[in-house]
């Protein structure tokens, strides 16, 4: 188990490599990196500016949800390794804010519990975003098409 | 119990947590919801649509039937945005 | 176009990084790491041990075809940067091999078009594998499978 | 022209690399491989299985009936493993 929920950044390239290191069974490692933009909604045209967000969190459920999340990869894909680190806090446009890594010996395995875990995370994982806007500071909403993504993985 | 409130929601109740006692014929979340809005206030307007309101009891997602008794944190929030 | 053919390691710190580095656009990185394994074959328990490879490529070759792979993901993906190495020459296990990052606004497009490159890559670039075995070197077979991976992306 | 072999074509045939003019009759993929094979020792050993080699012409994946001309650049190899 390797979820992680923190205020401070992380440093990308050592954790990635971290997942493999001393395991000559990794073959692959994907990761996600999600990052503040400096526009609001989907459409960089239409949306706001964005100076900075605040990420508000359930903490306690926030790890168990991620728990839960890692559980359910582990036991679909053959994994060797998998980290989630998912910051708080005020960040602003550029900083990272989620990191999930997973290592296999199969690149297909690595690809798929990755994408899974972002999918998941992004319905499960309780954290709302709060973006300072020039109409001041606006709640983020979900957005419909991120259940179609945590949809397409639920089992036949 | 516990009761915790996120996002707008804390907004609009004005509080991040309360420690409630609700009559016994209150049994489950529906139940909860009802006599925290007739306590009047933020939580009439912050519980209003439920259909963005997302609940928790001992943090873990349920729904609106989910029982609820004394000693659980309960917790309403709104569609998760992390990641 | 970023495309690099070499024989020494990277930092996957410092270019995935440097993929959204000032781009206030980027809400999202994918990337994929490959590894050598200490064992041949796909089967951990069944192959044999690998103690070092030597990848040999076409010079040449190797750097149009993976920009041609480049093109045609970002021709199909709304993507912002993307960054593609393969090193060649001997390489030990737990060592670096490729590295494919993409950079979009959108997640989803970003894990499509890293998961495109890498599965295009591995049945288009010139790029051959040779595994150093206790039998003696032994030239990496193609996987069928990777070519039904390939075929998945191809158009309808 | 010039051939190019790589991985166990190379060791089959034991060269890298060769300048060759075949005769003008030969005059795509299909032609310059007889032609090559003809000349016996590991060529033929080499590019005896067709199904488990892949030509480029200029650097560019083509089928055995893709045309041959002075001056092109042909390579033969196995299917690729990088990654």
């Amino acid at each position: 188990m390797a979820v992680r929920v923190q205020r401070e950044d992380f440093d990308v390239g050592y954790e990635v490599g971290r997942l493999a290191e001393g395991n000559g069974r990794v073959g692959g490692v994907t990761s996600f990196v999600g990052l503040v933009r400096d526009f609001a909604g989907d459409d960089h045209a239409k949306g706001q500016d964005v100076r900075a967000m605040e990420l508000e969190h359930y903490p306690g459920m926030t790890e168990r949800q991620l728990e839960a999340i890692e559980a359910e990869a582990r036991a679909r894909w053959p994994l060797e390794d998998v980290l989630v680190i998912h910051r708080y806090g005020r960040l602003e446009p550029g900083e990272r804010i989620v990191l999930v890594a997973t290592a296999s010996a199969h690149r297909e395995a690595a690809f798929q519990a990755c994408h899974f875990l972002i999918d998941w995370l992004k319905t499960k994982a309780p954290f709302w975003k709060k973006e300072d806007t020039p109409d001041g500071p606006k709640w983020v909403d979900a957005r419909a098409q991120d259940d179609d993504f945590t949809a397409r993985w639920e089992k036949g | 119990m516990k009761v915790l409130y996120f996002a707008w929601l804390r907004q609009k109740t004005g509080i991040g947590e309360e420690d409630v006692t609700p009559p016994p014929e209150v049994a489950d979340v529906s139940g909860l919801i009802a006599w925290l809005k007739g306590r009047g206030g933020g939580h009439a307007e912050a519980l209003a649509d439920l259909s963005v309101v997302r609940v928790a009891v001992n943090q873990e997602y349920v729904p609106l039937d989910h029982p609820v008794k004394p000693g659980d944190e309960i917790a309403f929030f709104p569609p998760v945005t992390g990641g």
